[in-house]
């Protein structure tokens, strides 16, 4: 792991939306911290819970999956099994003593390049105030 | 609008925000289209339609609102609310803002009206229900024919037996402690 | 709610005796404050109705209301008791734990009861009638639940099993004016006027209502519109109770009929009712 | 053992100016399976690409990592670079290191640190890449069209006209849609019969055009190139070949039905056509209300008096076409395409208890009136009051009704009834000189080619008074009704004594809409109308490949966006139907048929019903997935327990193994 400097986040983005809400990003030129290492899927629908719970006894100290605003799921309804399974997967977390706020699930659209960049800012905020979970 | 000077808007609009959540509808979705002025029955002797007090309110007029007529003359009949195509409680903001009127001291713009409903409200303090000639004396300008043939105000129970009860006017010192401990309940949340 | 009026009192008790429906008067009711405690303030208006729901529920009793501001407020008051903090803060103005679980009817819907079997004596047949059922008996129809709230049909069908003709028309849910009437008299006799002027054009004989209000506002005010707005007739207003009570066999005096402002009695002798 | 080539992209400054190129480089030559690295100053150049193709062949690398831009951006092109260098297209990854990375960081040290980490995950999931082939498919060169209106008429024509076979289903007896109902149409006055007809007879002469009327669409299999249709052929009890379309018999027959092309305010024979210019011009019999099928209904039972034995159709009829033989059928039919065009009906306005809840006869809708004002119609092109037949003088029209109103449901704005209504009121007074208009609405929405000229014309020209405010209130008085309205401009309630009140009632999709969407696996919204794959950029096209709708199912439009709009079907058909094979992609998902159970957890989810079951050797039951239908979203992946299934490109294992090298280093 080479994040020197703060906590690594995985982030699991949809092709469709999110993937491309973040290259929207790059295009407009929004900066953001760089702590996060995004993997590509093509749909949140895509993310299995259990490689997310991996993520974290691997030691990544967040994770973010984004994917399509609900109803523009380039899957119809990819997003839709995704927000469900998620909460599930949030209260597990919880059971597993890993703080739920580690993971956060996000809807951006292929045009919110800054909203992005605002939630990748806001959350690595975040996961530097609660720190490593190495550390703690 | 009763003002003469262009209407100069505040980056924020308090009394918007007020009204909105002290009533919890979203005034902000009204988009003028009328309706409820269109129905209202009392719209035509107000000094704004119904419609133009919810523009009233989008724009922060709070004084226009709250000295308006047309909050007094409002009877709380519900056309407006059950037709408006935004589904925006009318009858509801317009009852929110005679409270916000008189909780400012502003006199009322109906005058009447105003000093109707408390003389109404004092006799159900003194009596528990109305009594028409305590009103007759409270309200001078009665009408006696109105009150002429009320012996009393029954909600009446089905079922059971017939058993009528003389009238009787508990009521009255029950209303006294309810009004009592709605001021006290008032002072503590203000 | 300003008080019921001794017609309808009547009417209404001796229609129930009649069809078997038992009445027992809440000993302590307390006036909503209608109108005039909403307007003024909100917890009031909410804990005055409130202790009335409480005795009914003590009884364990439906609530049948007359006044259709009354009900309304009643209705009101249970809708918005739905909220938990709501309730919390009523219950400690009444200084009781309430409830919502009370039913609460207008006298209309109970005496219009198609299980409960009328036995008429006079069908009330060639008189033609305007039910008017004012603003607040079925609005808004989220919180009272009771009928349509533009084409309301629950009294029409009664007075047609009273062989009466309920005429279609279109006023039937419009605002008379309620509680305005001392104030500001203008507003209710031009409202008042456009009710009664299209309930005649319609065709009817008279106008059925089941409000007191309502009955206040289009009976004592007819002369009144003839100074004011050129009214030329009279169109007698009868509470729905009178109308029962007339075919189920009781006389115009029983039923008080006599007492109206704009007398009746004429245009029923006419029908041959009388 | 891999041979991965790993090539790093400067994209002049835009990469190397915050990435450090070479340490990324350096970095990449050391990680596992790499066996060459190496750098471009602009790798999508001609030059980029050439040093990529010959670094495979004298290397021989079997696999590549790119880093560079998004792979949303040059993902095909560098595909066909290393196909052309003989290497599987699909062994292939890029590394977002220019959005992702140096356009997003400002710090280099951060940026090359992460650079390497997106290039080592790359490496990774790459040395698990297999090669894919894309897999080609025949398909039927023939396209099915359901519905017949404008929109239809025009995608079948301009299908048919390319070459292609055409079956337009149409499920009334007549084609021609709402656009046969109209008068005239804004903004140019056209006679809507003179322009529509030509067309519905072009349709009904075309070789290529197969008309099924009176049927309906029962049930579709298959998937793009493939579909199979059972089409209901409903019974008309006319055998069309015999028939001449005479007219001898529905002048004859008895029977007298409110006519639903009149919409209720004329009637029509229980044997009969729509209208004078339906096509097929030919009768069918309304079985429901034939009396002759009546009294063979009633001879099953014999309960109830007997009704007449008419049959005077039969009698009249010069060919003995009518054929009492004929049964309701189903055919199965092959296409390669699909187009939904099943349109509109008018919001019901009888919700509105405010305007009469549809009780008086004088308040109309806009189409009643277009009924009321065509030559065609039941009045003989007069405008008379439906009450009583007089000619009406003051007429009150109401805008956005069932459109623009939450309380019935309708949020949206129909888009035609501003324009309609200034047709309406420039037509009245076309008819009758004394007619005064009122138009109450909320805005005059006249966006488009002479809309808005057209609009003022209807306030210029013909003295029609335009209030802005919506009515709250109609009521019979005497033989009028009162209209309640405010004037917002001045504030004040209005009223108006009329004699006649049109509504201008919005557009809702046709009934059944939403069971046809769910026919064909295509998705709608909470009103019915069904959703185009992008609301901009693929109008036409669904999310389900070889379905495309148009017109008004999609969302309210006008005739001149109807007709832009069934083309631009036709064109995406043709350009489908116009290939001889179709390429799929291969990143579909693949059932392990060792490791399925048969729970079909995975069917449950798949959005586009790309899973089958399947029968094994050994006679169990398990999942197969059609790889022609398969999208790759990969939700049946995470739904599947025993981790039978895996979707090929973004495999379990890869996904892991990106995670793995990322946290472990
Ligand atoms: C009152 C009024 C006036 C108008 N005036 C104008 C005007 O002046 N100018 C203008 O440009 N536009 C006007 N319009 C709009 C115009 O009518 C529409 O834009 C146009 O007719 C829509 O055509 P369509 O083919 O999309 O739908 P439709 O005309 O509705 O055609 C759909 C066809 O599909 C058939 N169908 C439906 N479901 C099925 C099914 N399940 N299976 C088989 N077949 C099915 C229907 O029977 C119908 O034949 C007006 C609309 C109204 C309501
Ligand atoms: C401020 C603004 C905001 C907008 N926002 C939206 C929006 O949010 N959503 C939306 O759907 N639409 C929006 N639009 C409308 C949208 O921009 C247009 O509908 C669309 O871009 C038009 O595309 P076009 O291809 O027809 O024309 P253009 O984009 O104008 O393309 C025409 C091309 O032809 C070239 N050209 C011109 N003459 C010649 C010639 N003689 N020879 C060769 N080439 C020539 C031009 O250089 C140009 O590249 C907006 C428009 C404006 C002005
Ligand atoms: S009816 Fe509703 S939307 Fe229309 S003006 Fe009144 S409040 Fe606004
Ligand atoms: S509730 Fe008030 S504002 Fe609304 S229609 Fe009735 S009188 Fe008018
Ligand atoms: S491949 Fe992408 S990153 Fe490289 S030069 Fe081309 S555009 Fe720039
Ligand atoms: S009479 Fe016979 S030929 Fe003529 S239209 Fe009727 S069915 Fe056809
Ligand atoms: S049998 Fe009679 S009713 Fe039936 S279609 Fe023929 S003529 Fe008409
Ligand atoms: S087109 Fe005009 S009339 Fe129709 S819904 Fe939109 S604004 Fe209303
Ligand atoms: S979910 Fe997995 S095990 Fe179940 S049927 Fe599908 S592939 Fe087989
Ligand atoms: S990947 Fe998606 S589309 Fe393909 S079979 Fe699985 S669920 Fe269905």
């Amino acid at each position: 792991m080479s994040v020197d400097n703060g906590p690594l986040i995985i982030g699991f983005l949809c092709n469709w939306c999110s993937y491309a809400g973040a290259d929207m990003a790059g295009t407009s030129r929004a900066a953001y911290p760089a702590n996060i290492r995004i993997i590509r899927v093509p749909c949140s629908g895509r993310v299995d819970p259990l490689l997310i719970v991996k993520c974290f006894e691997e030691g990544a100290d967040a994770v973010l999956v984004a994917g399509c605003h609900p109803g523009d799921c380039h899957y119809n309804e990819g997003n839709y099994y995704s927000r469900r399974r998620f909460a599930l997967l949030r209260a597990l977390l919880d059971f597993m003593g890993i703080e739920k706020e580690r993971f956060q699930v996000e809807w951006v659209s292929a045009s919110e390049g800054k909203r992005f960049a605002k939630i990748v800012t806001k959350f690595t905020e975040e996961m530097i105030e609660r720190g490593s979970r190495k550390a703690s | 609008m009763p003002e003469t000077s262009a209407i100069v808007l505040e980056p924020t609009n308090n009394f918007l925000s007020f009204v909105q959540s002290h009533t919890g509808e979203n005034i902000t979705s009204c988009y003028q289209c009328g309706k409820c002025s269109a129905g209202c029955p009392t719209a035509y002797a107000m000094d704004i339609t119904p419609r133009q007090v919810m523009r009233g309110i989008q724009l922060g007029l709070k004084d226009e609102i709250l000295d308006s007529s047309a909050i007094w003359l409002c009877v709380s009949c519900q056309t407006c609310s059950l037709r408006c195509p935004r589904e925006i409680d009318i009858a509801k903001i317009m009852e929110s803002l005679r409270l916000f009127s008189q909780a400012e001291g502003r006199p009322p713009a109906q005058r009447e009206i105003a000093v109707f409903y408390s003389a109404f409200l004092q006799q159900v303090r003194l009596f528990g229900r109305l009594h028409e000639i305590g009103l007759a004396i409270t309200y001078n300008v009665l009408s006696m024919h109105f009150f002429n043939n009320i012996k009393r105000l029954p909600a009446l129970l089905t079922r059971g037996k017939l058993k009528l009860v003389p009238q009787r006017t508990k009521g009255s010192s029950e209303v006294r402690q309810i009004e009592a401990r709605v001021k006290e309940l008032e002072r503590k949340s203000s | 709610m300003h008080a019921t009026a001794a017609e309808y009192d009547v009417s209404t008790r001796l229609v129930c005796q009649k069809l078997g429906v038992e009445l027992r008067e809440l000993e302590d009711w307390v006036c909503c404050g209608a109108s005039a405690a909403h307007s003024t303030d909100h917890l009031l208006s909410l804990a005055l109705p409130a202790h009335t729901l409480k005795q009914a529920e003590e009884k364990g009793l439906p609530l049948a209301v007359p006044c259709a501001m009354c009900f309304s407020r009643l209705k009101f008051t249970l809708h918005e008791l739905e909220n938990k903090d709501t309730l919390a803060l009523v219950s400690g103005a009444v200084g009781k734990e309430l409830s919502t679980a009370v039913t609460v009817k207008p006298m209309l819907q109970v005496l219009a009861d198609e299980d409960i079997p009328l036995p008429i004596a006079k069908p009330l047949s060639g008189l033609k009638v305007a039910c008017y059922y004012g603003c607040l008996l079925v609005r808004p129809p989220e919180v009272v639940g009771f009928d349509d709230a533009e084409n309301p049909q629950t009294m029409d069908h009664l007075i047609e099993r009273l062989g009466a003709e309920a005429i279609d028309w279109g006023l039937k849910t419009s605002c008379c004016g309620a509680g305005v009437a001392f104030a500001r008299l203008d507003v209710v006799l031009k409202l008042s006027h456009r009710i009664l002027s299209l309930a005649q054009k319609s065709g009817a004989d008279c106008v059925a209502v089941a409000c007191p209000m309502c009955h206040a506002n289009l009976d004592m005010y007819q002369k009144d519109m003839t100074v004011k707005l050129g009214w030329k007739t009279e169109l007698p207003v009868l509470y729905f109770t009178q109308l029962m009570g007339l075919s189920l066999g009781f006389s115009p005096k029983e039923l008080l009929l006599d007492k109206h402002i704009t007398n009746p009695l004429p245009m029923l002798r006419e029908k041959k009712l009388t | 053992m891999s041979r991965i080539g790993v090539f790093v992209c400067h994209c002049g400054t835009n990469i190397g100016g915050v990435v450090n190129v070479p340490e990324v480089v350096e970095a990449a030559r050391h990680m596992p399976l790499v066996a060459y690295a190496d750098a471009n100053k602009y790798t999508c150049s001609e030059v980029g690409q050439a040093s990529i193709r010959d670094a495979i062949r004298e290397q021989r690398l079997d696999r590549v990592v790119i880093a560079s831009c998004s792979p949303r951006m040059h993902e095909n092109t560098f595909r066909r670079t290393v196909a052309a260098a003989g290497l599987n297209p699909y062994l292939l990854e890029i590394s977002n290191i220019r959005e992702h990375c140096s356009w997003v960081h400002s710090d280099s040290k951060d940026a090359t640190a992460k650079a390497i980490d997106l290039v080592r995950m790359a490496v990774a999931k790459v040395a698990r890449h297999e090669s894919l082939l894309p897999k080609q498919v025949g398909l039927t060169k023939r396209a099915l069209i359901i519905g017949g209106g404008i929109t239809g008429i025009q995608a079948a024509l301009d299908i048919a006209s390319a070459g292609h076979e055409v079956v337009l289903v149409e499920k009334e007896p007549s084609i021609g849609g709402r656009m046969s109902q109209l008068d005239k149409t804004f903004p140019t006055l056209d006679c809507s019969a003179c322009i529509l007809t030509p067309k519905m007879v072009d349709v009904a002469q075309h070789p290529n055009i197969t008309l099924l009327t009176y049927s309906e669409v029962k049930e579709v299999r298959g998937f793009v190139g493939n579909f199979e249709v059972d089409i209901l052929k409903k019974a008309k009890m006319v055998d069309y070949v015999k028939c001449t379309g005479c007219g001898t018999c529905w002048q004859a027959c008895p029977e007298r039905i409110p006519s639903e092309f009149d919409m209720g305010l004329g009637s029509r024979p229980a044997i009969y056509i729509p209208f004078a210019q339906a096509v097929p011009n030919k009768p069918v019999i309304d079985i429901a209300n034939c009396r002759y099928e009546k009294y063979l209904k009633w001879k099953e039972t014999e309960e109830g008096p007997e009704p007449p034995q008419c049959r005077i159709c039969e009698g009249v009829c010069p060919t003995e076409a009518i054929d009492r033989s004929q049964k309701d059928e189903i055919i199965t039919e092959k296409f390669g395409a699909v187009v939904v065009t099943t349109g509109f009906k008018t919001f019901d306005h009888s919700v509105y208890g405010e305007y009469g809840g549809g009780r008086y006869p004088d308040v109309i809708s806009s189409l009643e009136l277009e009924r009321l004002m065509s030559a065609a119609g039941p009045t003989g092109g007069e405008v008379l009051r439906p009450s009583d037949g007089s000619h009406p003088k003051n007429v009150v029209f109401i805008q956005c009704v069932g459109s623009r109103d939450d309380k019935v449901g309708r949020p949206y704005c129909s888009k035609v009834c501003c324009m309609y209504t200034a047709k309406h009121a420039i037509m009245l007074r076309e008819h009758d000189h004394e007619v005064q208009c009122y138009v109450f609405y909320i805005d005059v929405r006249a966006g488009g080619k002479d809309f808005e000229e057209f609009a003022r014309r209807a306030q210029d020209e013909t003295g029609a008074l335009y209030l802005r405010g919506r009515v709250s209130q109609i009521y019979q008085e005497g033989k009028n009704l009162k209209v309640l309205g405010e004037d917002s401009l001045i504030g004040r309630p209005v009223e108006i004594e009329a004699d006649l009140v049109v509504l201008a009632t919005g557009m809702e999709p046709s009934d059944n809409a939403d069971l046809i969407a769910q026919k064909l696996n295509i998705s709608y919204n909470t009103y019915n109308f069904l959703i185009e794959a992008h609301p901009k950029l693929r109008p036409v096209e669904t999310q389900t490949d070889g379905i495309f709708v148009a017109g008004t199912c999609v969302g309210p439009r006008d005739i001149p966006d109807c007709v832009a709009h069934g083309g631009a079907a036709a064109a995406k058909v043709v350009a489908l139907l116009s290939q001889d094979s179709l390429t799929t992609d291969p990143l579909t998902s693949i059932v392990d048929p060792m490791k399925c159970v048969g729970c079909f957890a995975c069917k449950e989810v798949c959005p586009f019903n790309a899973i089958d079951e399947q029968v094994t050797r050994d006679k169990r039951t398990i999942a197969s997935i059609n790889e022609s239908l398969c999208k790759g979203c990969g939700l049946c992946v995470v739904a599947c327990r025993p981790g039978a299934v895996n979707l090929r490109g973004f495999t379990s294992q890869q996904l892991l193994s990106e995670v793995l090298t990322l946290v472990r280093g």
